[in-house]
């Protein structure tokens, strides 16, 4: 297993631009629920990174607790907070 | 005579009495007669052993004891010499003299609070013994604080508005004067020479060579108007606003403790701190000599405005503290005998003028020099005594007053400052202008009706004519024989 | 404040892009974290620790003490939300909040938890004690199998899953898990070698020191797990339930 | 025994941590002796340590696991450790006699896992004030981050909204550091303090932006954490809407543990010729630390909740000690790290004081001090002291640390800070003699003069005394006496405890 910088960076490039939409998008949706979810797209795609990068204990714990258990406890979170609220 | 070790402890005894006394007196606040024998016997302890120590000191040693390390380079120190000698003698004795007439005065007037106020006054005379005895500038600034501290329940005693305001002021300008300004320099000072420890005469001074001028004056002007117990204009404000505490109180910030610790600390820093050489080269005496001859003559003209007579005599204290620091600050071996003889001389002077205005208000609640006409018929002890003291003010002989003003006019003519010598003799003339009036109507004045109709005004009971007569007998005695102190004060100069 | 807020973070993007213009190329080989430490590790790790994964080596042994801190953080965590969200008293009115309605849609969700949810909890098992030998340990393990339980309360209700793991016992293995881990660091300790040096179970479990040091990572391994896996759960709990564990979502 | 103690000043605090949560059903008095036993254990530990480094000279590791650093975690207990260790192990015993009656005001019940997080929350301090490496450092800084979290939220109420807002800045601060980390940790591979600081005086990393960017971002979250002056907005309603005993624990301790993080970063990984000369921003550093002083002192002043005016002392004393480790010499750091052992302590005194005037009138502005003096003597007396100390008179603590700092000041140049710290002191002055004098007096306006005249003559019966309990008085009497005798042995802490951690370079 050889790293080569070049290999698939168009799907390295995806994989951030998906990143930043997904953590521009969390920080703009007014729902509180909606934007736990997009967190835990963004979770998702970090994950998808770190395995990029090898780094595959990493991308499981993302996976586990970014993904799914954080997801849940926000939204569990959110549904107690009016979902309209300006912050 | 005795051991050398004995001189070691000693000090510390002096200094420790009337802080030992300050539990015992806290304790026994339900027995009056009690705890006033605490007092008296911590402060016949005290001026025992400041007494004792009296014939080392003047066969020309100098103690030191460490205390504590309390910095790597600075202890606390005492040191017993000559010049903190005269002060602690005066302070000790004074306070067996306060003590006798505080017990009549506050029992006279059936005040509150009594234990604290005996417990403030212990302990402020343990700072004042403190600062006497401090063997560097850092152990000095401590006690003085502590004395700032302890005095402000005594000022505050009455606890009304007026007590209030004026203990305000009075924390005010101390802590002010000496956290904002002596604090600073003592630290500047410390970093310029590395030691605070007082130098061993007064000519050389603990400053190095080469220190820029202007810090050398910075530094001094913080210190002459840092110490604001020296009453120095404009740092005076806070001592007639303090005229509020009961007399007893004033009697001790005006004659004995505050007001001389801070002339006492002026007078130290000035001699042991600069030395009179670096004075006398950046012409910091001179200057300070005008301030002060300011700060004379303008006390004095506003003394000869006020009918209160402790104003008056507050006023008077403001300006007559001013001599010793002009006698320090002419910088002639006679000009700074002559304001150390102050010391003792005004203390004695002034403590009995308070004493008589205390009194003349125990005796018939009076405190207006208007009201007082024709008093001195039915109070001729009080008035007698306040006559003789008045004529120390005014430096008269033989009372002790006329042995600084002599020591001064010449000191100040050994300076070649003429200005000096008018301001002198126009505080003479003040001086007389505003106690004469008061010995005069006392005895020869018209008694008003409330006087002459009241049976039951007579002189103030014997417990407060006692240290009452003793002081203004002593204030003579120091005229007669001058020569007891001036061994002390000689010994300073040389 | 919005404004300046946007200032700041724009200060803070230029500040961190600055750094990277000096970092060492991405995964370079010769970068000091390369070079510094991890050829130490990698080559001395296996026979110190007979532990293959080097990851799990250094975790649980070279930097143990962190791990058990880390464990902590987590115990403090759900020790936190539960004194500030949990509630004792009942039936005082509360904010009307969403709750999504159940029925109807039971069946299939049940039918998939019933399934997943086994393999989910033998899987998360397997993560944690398979830590010696491939990516995973106690932190992941202990993560999937809280979720596994999160996932039954979600797919029943909470109710349900309080039943068979209950408050008590999740709390009690919140303290036990990072208690083993400690322990088992006292034990160390005791045995004459210092704090979480694991070769002082050597005695103990009759083995050599290296062997010990393995048995010890697997141990600790497994409190991290527990106290992982209670945390998430009683986290899911207070915060789904709003505190008084009555009704969640 | 005795090499092993390094490690039981943490794991005793954290087992009973740990413990404490599963005890509940003993009930609160077996939890409270539990605490107690284990913080007096673990001050124990510490002061055997510290005599064991006063007594050799020489820092104490601790090598965890038995690895060997810099693969290995370390503790390091050396001379400025072990006075922090100290102080943090007194401040936390104390606080913790002291919570016996307050802590149940806010927790009726689960008392035993607030004091679990309480446990919990000391652990992270010592950990911090012992730790030998950075990351390690930060996993300690997070336990403590969260447990202050909890305990500030029982304060209910408002308190909840302050620790948020705290909770948001308190995150941000340890990301930043952990992100500072990651940045010299890339550039340097490695975690150790010691084996950082061989690493970063190479000369190549000297100049590298990305250090300097790490640096930058270490500093920035623990100025964050420490509430040094223009990023302290968090701390004032945090502190002061907390219950009594939480506000005892961590009013003294937090901020100065930041602040021992501050030097350890600065001295001990970075270098002191690195902050000074290849940095510079000592000047920069210098002015906020004013400003701090000047301003929370100010604002201070115009506080009528004693708690809220207490904070915001914290906060120029914050400045104080930012100052003086920055001023770059011997005098401005000495005068910083006996002013974190001196502030803790003052603010302990000052807070355990108010605390029990709040016990027992149950009116937190400053109304409720009113004739203290006569009701609670002891108390005001402490609290007196407190005072004096952070106005800095002779002879207790407060005025040994601001000498330093002065004497720093004025050999820097520093005539900025010079001028803060005087007018700082000068406004402490101000603000405790209003409280003061309104305990002397026992009124506060002027109208009800008549009242508070009358009282004093009227006899002892008026007014009758009643101080706290006695679990309450005797820590706040033994932190009163702390303070004096801090004053008074300076020379001792100076010459056997921080004069050995002064940095090379000075």
């Amino acid at each position: 297993m050889t790293w080569d910088a070049n290999l698939l960076w168009q799907f390295d490039m995806l994989i951030l631009l998906m990143m930043v939409i997904c953590a521009v998008a969390a920080l703009s949706l007014k729902g509180l629920v909606s934007s736990a979810v997009v967190t835990g797209a963004y979770s998702f795609f970090t994950c998808l990174m770190w395995t990029h990068m090898m780094a595959v204990d990493v991308a499981f714990t993302e996976a586990a607790v970014g993904a799914a258990v954080s997801t849940v406890i926000i939204v569990a979170t959110a549904q107690y907070i009016n979902p309209w609220s300006k912050d | 005579m005795f051991p050398v070790s004995f001189y070691q402890i000693a000090p510390v005894i002096a200094l420790c009495a009337s802080l030992l006394a300050v539990p015992l007196i806290a304790v026994s606040g339900r027995h009056p007669n009690l705890r006033e024998f605490w007092t008296f016997a911590a402060a016949a302890l005290k001026f025992a052993m400041v007494l004792s120590l009296t014939g080392w000191i003047l066969a020309g040693n100098v103690i030191t004891v460490d205390l504590i390390n309390v910095l790597p380079d600075i202890s606390i120190q005492l040191r017993v010499d000559s010049f903190g000698m005269v002060f602690a003698l005066v302070s000790s004795f004074l306070w067996i003299a306060a003590a006798l007439y505080t017990v009549g005065y506050m029992r006279g007037l059936a005040e509150h609070a009594q234990t604290r106020f005996f417990v403030c006054f212990a302990l402020s005379l343990c700072a004042t013994i403190g600062v006497a005895f401090s063997g560097n500038l850092l152990t000095m600034y401590l006690f003085y604080e502590m004395l700032s501290l302890s005095t402000y329940p005594l000022v505050a005693h009455h606890q009304d508005r007026e007590g209030r305001g004026g203990a305000r002021k009075y924390l005010t300008f101390l802590l002010g004067g000496s956290v904002g300004m002596v604090l600073p320099a003592m630290i500047i000072l410390f970093s310029l020479s590395g030691n605070l420890d007082f130098a061993d005469n007064i000519y050389g001074g603990i400053i190095p060579q080469g220190t820029g001028n202007l810090l050398v004056t910075i530094l001094f002007v913080a210190f002459l108007f840092g110490f604001a117990k020296n009453g120095i204009m404009p740092m005076h404000a806070w001592l007639p606003g303090a005229m509020v505490a009961p007399t007893p109180v004033s009697a001790l910030l005006h004659a004995v403790a505050v007001v001389k610790v801070g002339v006492f600390c002026t007078a130290r820093v000035m001699l042991y701190i600069f030395g009179i050489d670096v004075m006398d080269e950046l012409n910091l005496g001179v200057a300070a000599a005008y301030i002060v001859s300011f700060t004379i003559v303008t006390a004095s003209i506003i003394a000869l405005t006020k009918d209160n007579l402790k104003a008056r005599l507050a006023y008077s204290t403001i300006s007559q503290l001013s001599y010793i620091i002009l006698g320090v600050a002419l910088l002639t071996p006679s000009a700074v005998q002559g304001g150390l003889i102050h010391i003792v001389n005004h203390a004695f002077a002034k403590i009995t003028l308070f004493f008589c205005a205390g009194a003349i208000y125990v005796a018939s609640r009076k405190k207006n020099i208007s009201e007082m006409s024709g008093l001195g018929r039915v109070m001729p002890f009080t008035f007698g005594a306040f006559a003789l003291a008045s004529l120390s003010m005014i430096g008269a002989p033989p009372v002790g007053g006329f042995i600084t003003k002599w020591y001064l006019l010449v000191g100040a003519l050994d300076a070649g400052q003429t200005a000096i010598i008018l301001v002198l003799l126009a505080s003479t003339m003040l001086n007389v202008a505003y106690f004469g009036p008061v010995t005069y109507k006392a005895f020869f004045g018209k008694p008003n009706d409330s006087i002459s109709e009241n049976p039951k005004i007579k002189e103030a009971p014997l417990i407060m004519l006692v240290p009452i007569v003793a002081a203004a007998i002593i204030s003579v005695l120091l005229g007669i024989f001058p020569h007891i102190m001036m061994q002390f004060v000689r010994m300073v100069t040389t | 404040m919005k404004p300046f807020a946007r200032i700041i973070l724009f200060l803070c993007a230029v500040m961190m892009l600055t750094a990277t213009v000096d970092l060492p190329d991405w995964a370079d080989p010769g970068s000091p974290a390369s070079t510094h430490l991890s050829p130490g590790f990698i080559e001395q790790g296996y026979h110190e620790t007979a532990t293959p994964n080097v990851v799990t080596a250094v975790l649980a042994d070279y930097r143990s003490y962190d791990t058990l801190f880390e464990s902590v953080v987590v115990f403090a965590a759900s020790l936190v939300v539960m004194l500030v969200l949990r509630r004792t008293s009942t039936g005082t009115s509360r904010i009307k909040h969403f709750r999504p309605k159940r029925e109807g849609r039971d069946t299939i969700l049940r039918g998939a938890a019933q399934s997943i949810i086994p393999v989910m909890q033998i899987f998360a098992l397997y993560v944690l004690f398979h830590g010696h030998y491939s990516p995973g340990g106690g932190f992941q393990g202990g993560v999937i199998f809280g979720a596994s339980f999160i996932l039954l309360s979600l797919c029943y209700s909470l109710k349900f899953a309080m039943q068979r793991f209950k408050e008590k016992m999740v709390l009690i293995c919140c303290a036990c898990g990072a208690l083993l881990y400690a322990g088992i660091g006292a034990v160390c300790l005791a045995m004459g070698w210092n704090f979480l040096g694991y070769a002082g179970l050597a005695g103990l479990l009759g083995v050599t020191d290296v062997m010990a040091r393995s048995h010890g990572i697997l141990a600790v391994e497994a409190g991290v797990g527990i106290t992982v896996m209670a945390v998430m759960v009683s986290l899911y709990y207070d915060l789904a339930s709003g505190g008084d564990m009555e009704e969640g979502l | 025994m005795m090499d092993q103690t390094p490690v039981f000043i943490i794991a005793i605090p954290l087992f009973a941590s740990l413990l404490l949560t599963l005890i509940g059903p003993l009930g609160p008095r077996v939890a409270y002796g539990l605490l107690i036993g284990a913080l007096s254990l673990s001050l124990g530990a510490s002061l055997a340590t510290m005599v064991r480094v006063v007594q050799t000279g020489q820092a104490i590791h601790y090598y965890m696991g038995d690895w060997l650093p810099p693969m290995g975690i370390e503790l390091v207990i050396d001379h400025l450790s072990a006075a922090v260790l100290v102080m943090i192990g007194v401040c936390a015993l104390l606080s913790g006699i002291y919570s016996m009656h307050t802590a149940g005001q806010d927790n009726h019940d689960r008392l035993n896992n607030y004091y679990a997080l309480f446990s919990l929350l000391v652990t992270g301090l010592l950990g911090m004030a012992s730790a030998g490496d950075v990351f390690n450092l930060y996993v300690l800084l997070e336990i403590s981050a969260l447990a202050s979290y909890g305990l500030l939220a029982r304060g209910g109420g408002k308190a909840y909204f302050a620790t948020f807002k705290y909770l948001v800045m308190g995150t941000i601060g340890a990301c930043f550091y952990l992100l500072g980390v990651g940045y010299i940790y890339i550039m340097t591979g490695s975690l150790n303090m010691a084996d950082l600081a061989d690493i970063l005086s190479r000369e190549s990393l000297q100049e590298s932006v990305s250090i300097r960017i790490g640096f930058t971002l270490i500093i920035l979250g623990i100025w964050t954490k420490m509430a040094l002056f223009p990023l302290h907005a968090w701390l004032p309603n945090a502190y002061s809407r907390a219950g009594t005993a939480t506000a005892c624990l961590i009013a003294p301790l937090m901020t100065k543990v930041s602040v021992y993080i501050m030097l350890r970063m600065m001295f001990t990984v970075f270098s002191a010729d690195y902050i000074f000369n290849q940095i510079a921003w000592s000047s920069l550093v210098i002015y906020m630390a004013s400003a701090a002083v000047v301003l929370g002192m100010i604002t201070a002043f115009a506080q009528r909740d004693m708690r809220k005016m207490l904070t915001y002392i914290i906060v120029a004393e914050i400045g104080y000690m930012t100052g003086g480790a920055w001023l770059a010499n011997t005098a401005g750091y000495t005068g910083a790290v006996y002013h974190i052992l001196a502030d803790g302590l003052m603010t302990l005194s000052l807070f355990m004081a108010v605390g029990a005037i709040i016990y027992r009138t149950g009116d937190t502005s400053a109304n409720a001090m009113q004739g203290i003096f006569r009701r609670m003597p002891i108390t005001a007396a402490v609290f007196l002291i407190g005072a004096a100390s952070i106005v800095g008179i002779p002879p207790t603590c407060g005025f040994f640390s601001k000498w330093y700092l002065l004497q720093g000041a004025v050999q820097a140049g520093a005539w900025i800070f010079v001028a803060a710290l005087l007018i700082a002191g000068l406004m402490a002055a101000i603000i405790f003699f209003r409280l003061l004098e309104a305990a002397f007096f026992g009124n506060l306006d002027d109208e009800g003069l008549s009242v508070g005249h009358s009282a004093p003559h009227s006899g002892t019966g008026a007014v009758q005394m009643r101080e706290a309990p006695l679990t309450m008085l005797v820590p706040l009497a033994v932190a009163g006496a702390a303070l004096l005798g801090l004053g008074i042995y300076t020379n001792e802490v100076v010459t056997y405890l921080i004069r050995w951690s002064v940095p090379a370079g000075f």
